[in-house]
C-alpha cells in the first residue's frame, strides 16, 4: 500500500508540520482510523481462512467419519498430540473444532471485519471527521482484539485443547470438561469483550460528535446508522457475557457453583461442589449478548449493501426514513427477543408467548429493510460491477436466511427443527452467503479508496459466481438434514442415528464436496486482493465509482487527517440522477 | 438541549460564586449520605418482621443515595439530551435482563419441578 | 402442505399432536415460499428491465406507489394470525394440557421418569403399583441413576431400563415423559413424536403425547453433551397395549428397582 | 485536520467528546455491574428457604463485618466529595487545592482496599465445619499448632487437603451461637474462644469461608473483586492526574478540568456501585 501511497498522494492540504511516522509508528502502533481499520481487516481475514480451514477438516470428518483427514492429518496429530491419533479426528477434536469454529467465525472475523475493519476505515471518512473521537482508544481496542485472538488461537495447543462445549459454552459441560480449553476461552472472550466495548464507545462517540457541519442526522449515511447501532448492540449487549464469563471461570477455576445445581454428577458420582446454581442462567446471560451478537453480525453488511446498490443503481435508496427506523427498531428490539433460542428448556406459555411475540415483531423492519432495497432497483440504471454483484446476491441469500428463522422463531414449529441442520441453515444463510458477501462487496467497493487501484474484475466475477454456487451447494442441503431430523454438533455427521445409507447422510458428503469448491473459490480472491494493491488498475479520479458520500471526496488514499479542507454537507447522502443537476450524481459536499 | 446551564463546558463562564455555591450543595449532599448510610445499617438492627419490608426500605434508601450522587455529584441534573437517552436506553436493558430472565424462570411447563435434585 | 415437507425429508409422524404441528410448520413454509418466490420474481425482473444497457439514465424517485407498506402490514398480520391462532395454542396444549389421571390404570397416561446421562439415557416406571419407589440423591450413582432406594417397598416393583435398554409404551395411551439429567444438559429429543425436551439437571420438566402407531422409535439427544453426543440414542417400541402389559409385568418381575443393591 | 471538540463543547449536543466516551462507558457498566446484580437475585430467590449453614442449600444471612462494610461506605462516599471537590477547586482556578484533594481521595481509595482485603482474610480463615453426625458449625481452625490461612490462598484447608497431608485431628473453636440474625459479630466479645479437638474421621466437610463454599460467597467475592479492580484502576488513574498528569494545567486548563470531570464520574460510578452493594451483600 505504500507504493501506491505516494503517486496517488495528491492531497494538497497534507499538513506541512506533519512528519512522516516511522513504521512501528505507522503500521503498528498507529492511531490512525484508517490503518487500525487495515489491521482489523488483515488479522480478521486471517481468521476468517483459519476458522474456514477448521470446518473443512469437520466437513471431512462428517462426510468420512473415522477417516484420517488427508493433507493435514498427520500434522495435526504432530501438533495436537492424541486427539488427533493417526491423522483422524476424535469426538473431542471435532467439538473443539466446532467450538472454535463458531467462536473464531463470529468473534474473531465478522465482527472485527465488519466493525473493526470498515466501520474504522469509513465511518470517520463518511461522516467528514479527522479521525475516531479517541485514537489511542482505538488503537487498544485493537490490541485488545489482538491478544484475545492469540489466546483463543493458544488454546489449540495446550494439553486437551480448545474449548468443547460449543460457541454456546453451556454449563456444566463447560465446567465439566477437565481441560484447561474452556478457561482460555473465557479469558480470550473477556479480551474480545472489552475490544468491542472500547470499539463501540469510540464509534458512537465519533458519530455523536464528529459529524462534519450540515452532517445531520438525516443526512448520514445507511452505513453510519447501520455501525451506530451496531455500536450500541455491542456496548450495552456484551456487559453481560463478561459478567457471565467470569462467573463461569470462577466455576472453572475456583470451584463455585453460579452455573451448577445441586446433586450434579459427574461420572455418576456426586460432585464435590456447593451447588445451589443454576445452568439456564448463564443461557440467559449467553443470549442476552448472543442475539443482539447476530444483528451485530448483519447490520454492517446490510449498510455496505445499501451505500453499494445505491451507488449501482444510480439513484437514491428507497425509503430512507423507514430504513432508519428499522434499523433502530431493530437494534432496541433485538434486547428482547434472546430467550428464543431457549424454548425447548422449560418455557411456560407466558413467557415464550412473549419471546416469540417480540421474534416476529422485530421479524418486521427486517423485512422493511429488505423491501426498501428491493424498491430501490426499480427504474434505476443498474451496473453490474463486481460490488454490486455481491451486494445484489446478498438479498436473496439474506432473504433465506431470514425466512427460515420464521419457523424457528414460531416456538410450535421450533419443537421439531430446534437444534438440528436446519438451524446450521438458517444462520449461515444469513452470516455466509448473508454477511460475508456484503463484507466481500465492501471490500472490492472500498479497495480504491485505499490503494488507489481497483481489483480486478474477471478475478472478482470468477470468485462471485463460484461462491455463490458454493454456497448455496453447502447450505440449502442443510435445511433438508434438517427437516429429517438431523441433529447438529455430530461428530460422527449423524451416521449412528440414520445409518449409512440414508439421504441426508448422502447429503453429507455432497456439502464437503461443495465446501471445498467454495474453499477454492476464495483463491482468485486472495490472489486478486494481494496483486491489486500494486498491479491493479489505477483509478482515474478521488471519486472512481462516482460517489456521493463524504469518504469519495478525500484525496486517495486519504492521509492522515483524511481531508484537506473541512468538508461541508449541504445534502442528502444519496442524491443520484436529481431532476435537473448536471451529472447523474450530487455529491454531499457540493454546493448548489 | 438547555446550553446555557450552569454546568456550560466552558469553564471561564463560571463565575467563582457560581462554583462555590455549588460547593455548598456538595457538603449537603455529603451529610445526606452520611445520613443515609446511617438510616441503612440502623435499620439492619431494628428487625423487620417481613424480608420483604426490609429489602424496599433498604433499597428505597439506596436509590434516593444514588440519586444524590448521580444527581450533584455527577451534576446529572443538569446534563445534556444525548446523556439522558443513553441512559434511558441503558436503563430500560436492564430491567428487561433482570425481569424477563427472573419472569423465565418462574414461568415453567406445568408441574416442572426446580430448586430440587433430578430426583422428584 | 404437510406433504411438501414430507417430500423434503419430514419424517411420518407417530403421535396424536403431531399433525397439528406439522401443518402449523407447513403453514409457514407456504409464507415464507410466498414472499420467497414473489420477491425473487419481482427482483429478477427489476434487474433485466432496468440494467444499464435497457436503462441508461436511472429515475431519481422510482417507484411512488404505496404496495410495499401494505405487503408489510399483510405480513404483519399472517404473522400475527400465525402466532395467535396456532402457535400459542399448540405451545400451551404442550407445555399445559398434562393429562390428568382418572384412576382407571388402563387408560391413565404412563409416567415415566426420563434421565439423560453421558451418553445414555434411562427410564424409570412406577410398576404395577403405581407408585414411585423413593429416590434419594446420596444413592445415585451410574448403575443407579435414579437414586432408587432398593430396600423401600414401593420401589419392588419399579420398571427400570438403564444404559441404553429399549423401553415400551403401549400404543394409543398418552405417555408423560419427566426429562431430567444427572451430569450435563442433554435434549430429549423424538423425532417421530414431534417431542424435544432439553433435560437439564437440577430440573424435571415433563413432555407428554399419545403414540398412535406400533413401531420402533429412536431417541436422540439434540444437545451438545460432550465427546459421546453423537453416539447418544435411545430407543423405544411402541406396541399393542397387551404386549406392553405383559412387558410390564415380566420387567417388574425381574427385580425392577429392587435389584440395586 | 485535528480532531474537533476534544475539549470545547460541540454546540448542538453541548459535550466535548470525553464527556461522550465516559458515559457511553459508564452505560455499559451499568450493564456489567447489573447482570451480576440480577445474576445475584435470581440465584437468590431460587435458593430454597432457610438458613445458612443450618441447610445447605439457604442464603445465608449476617457472615459478614457490618462494622467494617459501614466504614467503607462513609470512606467512599467521603473520596466521592473530595473528587467533586477537586474538580471545584480547579473550576476555581486554585490547582493546590485540587492537589489536597486528590490526596485526600487516593487517601479515601487506598484506605477502602485495605480494609478490604482484612475482610477478605477475615473470610478466607473463617471456616464451616459440617460433622458426620449432621452437626454444622461455623468457626476458626488450627491445624498442628498453626493458624492458617494468613493472607494467602494456598493456607486454605479442606477435606481433601486434610487427607492428602495425613492430619489425624484439627483443632476448632467455634463461633459463640448466633444470637439472632445480624448481631453475629456484635456478640462475639462475651465469647470465650475454647479451642476443641475434632477428628478428621468425624468431619464430612471442612470449607473455608471462600467462594466454593457457597454461592453467596462465590457473589461476594466476585461483585466486591470486581468493584475492587475498579477502585483500584481508578485509583491509579487519579494517582496520575494528581501528579505526573497535572502538568497539563498550564498548557490546557481548561482540557485537564475536564479530564478532571471525567475521572470523577467513573470514580462517582464506583462509589454507586458500592451503595447498592453494601446494602445488598452485606446487609440483606
Ligand atoms: C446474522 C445473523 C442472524 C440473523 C440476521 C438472524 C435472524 C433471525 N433469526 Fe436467527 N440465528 C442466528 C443468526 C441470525 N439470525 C444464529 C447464529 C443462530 C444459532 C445460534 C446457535 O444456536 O448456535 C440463530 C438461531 C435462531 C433461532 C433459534 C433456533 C433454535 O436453536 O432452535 C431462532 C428462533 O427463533 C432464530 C430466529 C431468527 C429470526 C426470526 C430472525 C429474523 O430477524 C429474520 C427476519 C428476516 C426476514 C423475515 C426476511 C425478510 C426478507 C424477505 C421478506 C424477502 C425475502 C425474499 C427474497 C430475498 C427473494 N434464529
Ligand atoms: C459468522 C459466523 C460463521 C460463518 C461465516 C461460518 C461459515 C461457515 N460455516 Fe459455520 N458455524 C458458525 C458460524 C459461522 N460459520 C457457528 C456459530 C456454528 C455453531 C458452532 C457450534 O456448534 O457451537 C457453526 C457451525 C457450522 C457447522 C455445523 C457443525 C456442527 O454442528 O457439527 C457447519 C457444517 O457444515 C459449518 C460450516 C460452515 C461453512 C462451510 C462456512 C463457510 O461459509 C465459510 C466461508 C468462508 C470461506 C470460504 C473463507 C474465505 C476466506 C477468505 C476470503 C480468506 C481471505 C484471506 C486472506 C486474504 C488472508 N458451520
Ligand atoms: Cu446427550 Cu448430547
Ligand atoms: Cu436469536
Amino acid at each position: 500500500m505504500q507504493a501506491t501511497n505516494h503517486t496517488a498522494a495528491h492531497g494538497g492540504g497534507h499538513e506541512a508540520h506533519h512528519h512522516e511516522p516511522g513504521f512501528m509508528q505507522k503500521y503498528i502502533f498507529t492511531t490512525d482510523h484508517k490503518m487500525i481499520g487495515i489491521q482489523y481487516g488483515l488479522t480478521a481475514l486471517i481468521f476468517l481462512l483459519f476458522g474456514f480451514c477448521l470446518m473443512l477438516c469437520m466437513r471431512w470428518q462428517i462426510a468420512h467419519p473415522g477417516h484420517p483427514i488427508p493433507l493435514v492429518g498427520s500434522l495435526l496429530e504432530k501438533v495436537l498430540g492424541d486427539v488427533a491419533k493417526d491423522g483422524k479426528m476424535s469426538p473431542d477434536l471435532y467439538n473443539s473444532f466446532g467450538a472454535m469454529h463458531g467462536t473464531i467465525m463470529v468473534f474473531l472475523a465478522i465482527v472485527p471485519l465488519a466493525f473493526g475493519a470498515f466501520g474504522n476505515y469509513v465511518v470517520p471518512l463518511q461522516i467528514g471527521a479527522p479521525d475516531m473521537a479517541f485514537p489511542r482508544v482505538n488503537m487498544a481496542s485493537y490490541q485488545f482484539y489482538f491478544l484475545g485472538g492469540i489466546i483463543m488461537f493458544i488454546s489449540f495447543f495446550i494439553p486437551g485443547g480448545a474449548a468443547q462445549a460449543g460457541w454456546t459454552s453451556y454449563s456444566p459441560l463447560a465446567t465439566s470438561i477437565p481441560t484447561h480449553g474452556q478457561a482460555f476461552w473465557l479469558i480470550g472472550m473477556v479480551f474480545l469483550i472489552s475490544s468491542s466495548l472500547l470499539g463501540a464507545v469510540n464509534f458512537i462517540a465519533t458519530i455523536i460528535q464528529l459529524r462534519a457541519p450540515g452532517m445531520t442526522w438525516m443526512r448520514l449515511p445507511f452505513f453510519v446508522w447501520a455501525q451506530f447501532v451496531t455500536g450500541f448492540l455491542l456496548l450495552l449487549a456484551f456487559p453481560p457475557l463478561e459478567a457471565a464469563s467470569v462467573m463461569q471461570l470462577m466455576d472453572n477455576l475456583f470451584g463455585t457453583s453460579f452455573f451448577l445445581p445441586t446433586g450434579l454428577a459427574v461420572g455418576g458420582r456426586l460432585a464435590d461442589i456447593s451447588g445451589g446454581g443454576s445452568p439456564l442462567l448463564w443461557q440467559h446471560l449467553f443470549w442476552f449478548l448472543g442475539h443482539p451478537e447476530v444483528y451485530v453480525l448483519i447490520l454492517p453488511g446490510m449498510g455496505i449493501v445499501c451505500e453499494i446498490i445505491a451507488n449501482n443503481t444510480r439513484k437514491t435508496i428507497w425509503g430512507y426514513k423507514s430504513l432508519v427506523f428499522s434499523v433502530l427498531a431493530i437494534g432496541f428490539l433485538s434486547f428482547i427477543v434472546w430467550a428464543h433460542h431457549m424454548y425447548l428448556t422449560g418455557m411456560g406459555t407466558k413467557i415464550s408467548a412473549f419471546f416469540q411475540t417480540t421474534t416476529m415483531i422485530i421479524s418486521i423492519p427486517s423485512v422493511i429493510l429488505l423491501t426498501c432495497f428491493f424498491i430501490s432497483l426499480w427504474g434505476g440504471s443498474i451496473r453490474f460491477n463486481t460490488p454490486m454483484l455481491f451486494a445484489l446476491a446478498f438479498l436473496p441469500m439474506f432473504g433465506i436466511g431470514g425466512l427460515t428463522g420464521l419457523p424457528l422463531g414460531f416456538n410450535a414449529s421450533d419443537i421439531y427443527l430446534h437444534d438440528s441442520y436446519y438451524v446450521i441453515g438458517h444462520f449461515h444463510y444469513v452470516v455466509a452467503p448473508g454477511t460475508i458477501f456484503g463484507l466481500m462487496a465492501g471490500i472490492y467497493f472500498w479497495f480504491p479508496k485505499m490503494t488507489g487501484r481497483y481489483m480486478n474484475e474477471t478475478l472478482g466475477k470468477i470468485h462471485f459466481w463460484f461462491s455463490l454456487l458454493g454456497m448455496n451447494l453447502v447450505f440449502a442441503p442443510m435445511f433438508i438434514q434438517g427437516l429429517k431430523g438431523m441433529s447438529r454438533r455430530m461428530a460422527d455427521g449423524g451416521t449412528t442415528y440414520f445409518g449409512a445409507d440414508d439421504i441426508a447422510i448422502k447429503l453429507n458428503t455432497s456439502i464437503t464436496h461443495a465446501a471445498v469448491l467454495l474453499g477454492l473459490a476464495q483463491l482468485p480472491f486472495i490472489v486478486n486482493l494481494f496483486l491489486s494493491i500494486r498491479n491493479g488498475r489505477k483509478v482515474e479520479s478521488d471519486n472512481p465509482w462516482q460517489a456521493t458520500t463524504l469518504d469519495w471526496a478525500t484525496p486517495t488514499p486519504p492521509p492522515h487527517g483524511n481531508f484537506a479542507t473541512e468538508p461541508i454537507v449541504y445534502r442528502g447522502p444519496y442524491e443520484y440522477s436529481s431532476p435537473g443537476a448536471a451529472r447523474d450524481f450530487t455529491p454531499q459536499g457540493q454546493k448548489v | 438541549m438547555s446550553d446555557h446551564s450552569h454546568s456550560s463546558p466552558d469553564a471561564t463562564a463560571h463565575a467563582a460564586h457560581d462554583i462555590s455555591s455549588h460547593v455548598r450543595v456538595y457538603i449537603g449532599v455529603f451529610v445526606a449520605l452520611l445520613f443515609g448510610t446511617l438510616l441503612t445499617v440502623g435499620m439492619y438492627y431494628v428487625h423487620f418482621e417481613s424480608m420483604a419490608v426490609t429489602i424496599s426500605i433498604a433499597l428505597f434508601i439506596a436509590s434516593i443515595k444514588s440519586f444524590l450522587v448521580a444527581g450533584y455529584f455527577m451534576h446529572l441534573l443538569d446534563e445534556k439530551k444525548m446523556i439522558y437517552s443513553v441512559l434511558a436506553v441503558t436503563a430500560a436493558f436492564f430491567v428487561a435482563l433482570g425481569s424477563l430472565t427472573l419472569w423465565s424462570s418462574h414461568d415453567l411447563p406445568r408441574d416442572s419441578k426446580m430448586k430440587t435434585h433430578y430426583v422428584p | 402442505m404437510t406433504k411438501i415437507l414430507e417430500m423434503l425429508g419430514l419424517p411420518a409422524s407417530a403421535s396424536n399432536h403431531a399433525s397439528a404441528l406439522d401443518d402449523f410448520t407447513a403453514y409457514v413454509h407456504l409464507l415464507m415460499l410466498v414472499l420467497f418466490v414473489g420477491w425473487l420474481a419481482y427482483y429478477l425482473i427489476a434487474l433485466v428491465k432496468f440494467r444499464k444497457a435497457a436503462n441508461p439514465s436511472a429515475n431519481h424517485a422510482g417507484v411512488k406507489s404505496n404496495m410495499s407498506t401494505y405487503l408489510e402490514g399483510g405480513v404483519a398480520v399472517i404473522e400475527a394470525v400465525l402466532l395467535i391462532g396456532f402457535a400459542i395454542p399448540l405451545w400451551a396444549h404442550a407445555v399445559d394440557d398434562l393429562p390428568a389421571a382418572t384412576g382407571n390404570p388402563k387408560t391413565d397416561p404412563i409416567e415415566v421418569q426420563i434421565m439423560g446421562m453421558q451418553f445414555k439415557w434411562n427410564a424409570h416406571f412406577a410398576g404395577p403399583d403405581n407408585k414411585f419407589g423413593k429416590q434419594e440423591i446420596k444413592e445415585a450413582s451410574q448403575g443407579n441413576p435414579f437414586g432408587i432406594v432398593a430396600a423401600d417397598a414401593a420401589a419392588k416393583d419399579d420398571v427400570v431400563c438403564v444404559a441404553g435398554e429399549p423401553f415400551k409404551l403401549p400404543v394409543g395411551r398418552a405417555a408423560v415423559c419427566r426429562v431430567s439429567s444427572m451430569d450435563v444438559i442433554h435434549c430429549f429429543k423424538v423425532g417421530a413424536m414431534r417431542v424435544t425436551q432439553d433435560a437439564i439437571p437440577g430440573m424435571s420438566i415433563p413432555v407428554h403425547f399419545v403414540p398412535n402407531k406400533v413401531g420402533k422409535y429412536a431417541i436422540t439427544c439434540a444437545q451438545l453433551c460432550g465427546s459421546g453426543h453423537s453416539v447418544m440414542r435411545g430407543e423405544f417400541e411402541v406396541v399393542s397395549p397387551e404386549d406392553w402389559e405383559k412387558w410390564y409385568a415380566d420387567k417388574s418381575k425381574a427385580g425392577g428397582g429392587g435389584s440395586f443393591e | 485536520m485535528e480532531i474537533p471538540y476534544t475539549y470545547k463543547a460541540r454546540p448542538d449536543t453541548g459535550l466535548y467528546n470525553a464527556k461522550v466516551g465516559i458515559w457511553l462507558f459508564l452505560a455499559s457498566e451499568i450493564m456489567l455491574f447489573g447482570a451480576l446484580f440480577s445474576s445475584y437475585i435470581l440465584l437468590r430467590v431460587q435458593a430454597p428457604d432457610g438458613v445458612w449453614p443450618e441447610m445447605r442449600l439457604g442464603w445465608p444471612h449476617g457472615l459478614l463485618n457490618i462494622p467494617i462494610g459501614t466504614f467503607n461506605t462513609v470512606v467512599l462516599i467521603s473520596s466521592s466529595v473530595t473528587v467533586v471537590m477537586a474538580w471545584a477547586s480547579l473550576k476555581m482556578g486554585k490547582i493546590a487545592a485540587f492537589r489536597r484533594y486528590m490526596i485526600l481521595t487516593l487517601m479515601c481509595a487506598f484506605g477502602f482496599l485495605g480494609v478490604k482485603s482484612y475482610d477478605y482474610n477475615e473470610k478466607f480463615t473463617h471456616y464451616e465445619l459440617r460433622l458426620k453426625n449432621g452437626e454444622v458449625h461455623t468457626g476458626h481452625l488450627e491445624v498442628n499448632g498453626k493458624h492458617p490461612g494468613f493472607w494467602s490462598f494456598a493456607d486454605i484447608w479442606n477435606l481433601d487437603r486434610l487427607t492428602k497431608e495425613k492430619v489425624a485431628e484439627v483443632q476448632f473453636t467455634a463461633d459463640p451461637p448466633k444470637p439472632k440474625a445480624g448481631e453475629a459479630h456484635a456478640a462475639e466479645a462475651g465469647h470465650e474462644h475454647v479451642a476443641k479437638a475434632i477428628k478428621r474421621d468425624e468431619i464430612s466437610r471442612l470449607e473455608a469461608f471462600i467462594p466454593r463454599n457457597h454461592n453467596f460467597f462465590a457473589i461476594y467475592f466476585t461483585i466486591t473483586a470486581l468493584h475492587g479492580l475498579h477502585v483500584f484502576v481508578g485509583a491509579l488513574v487519579m494517582a496520575y492526574f494528581a501528579f505526573p498528569g497535572s502538568r497539563m494545567w498550564r498548557t490546557n486548563p481548561e482540557q485537564f478540568t475536564n479530564r478532571i470531570e471525567v475521572v470523577g464520574l467513573f470514580w462517582h460510578f464506583v462509589d454507586l456501585v458500592w451503595i447498592f452493594l453494601f446494602p445488598v451483600v452485606y446487609l440483606l
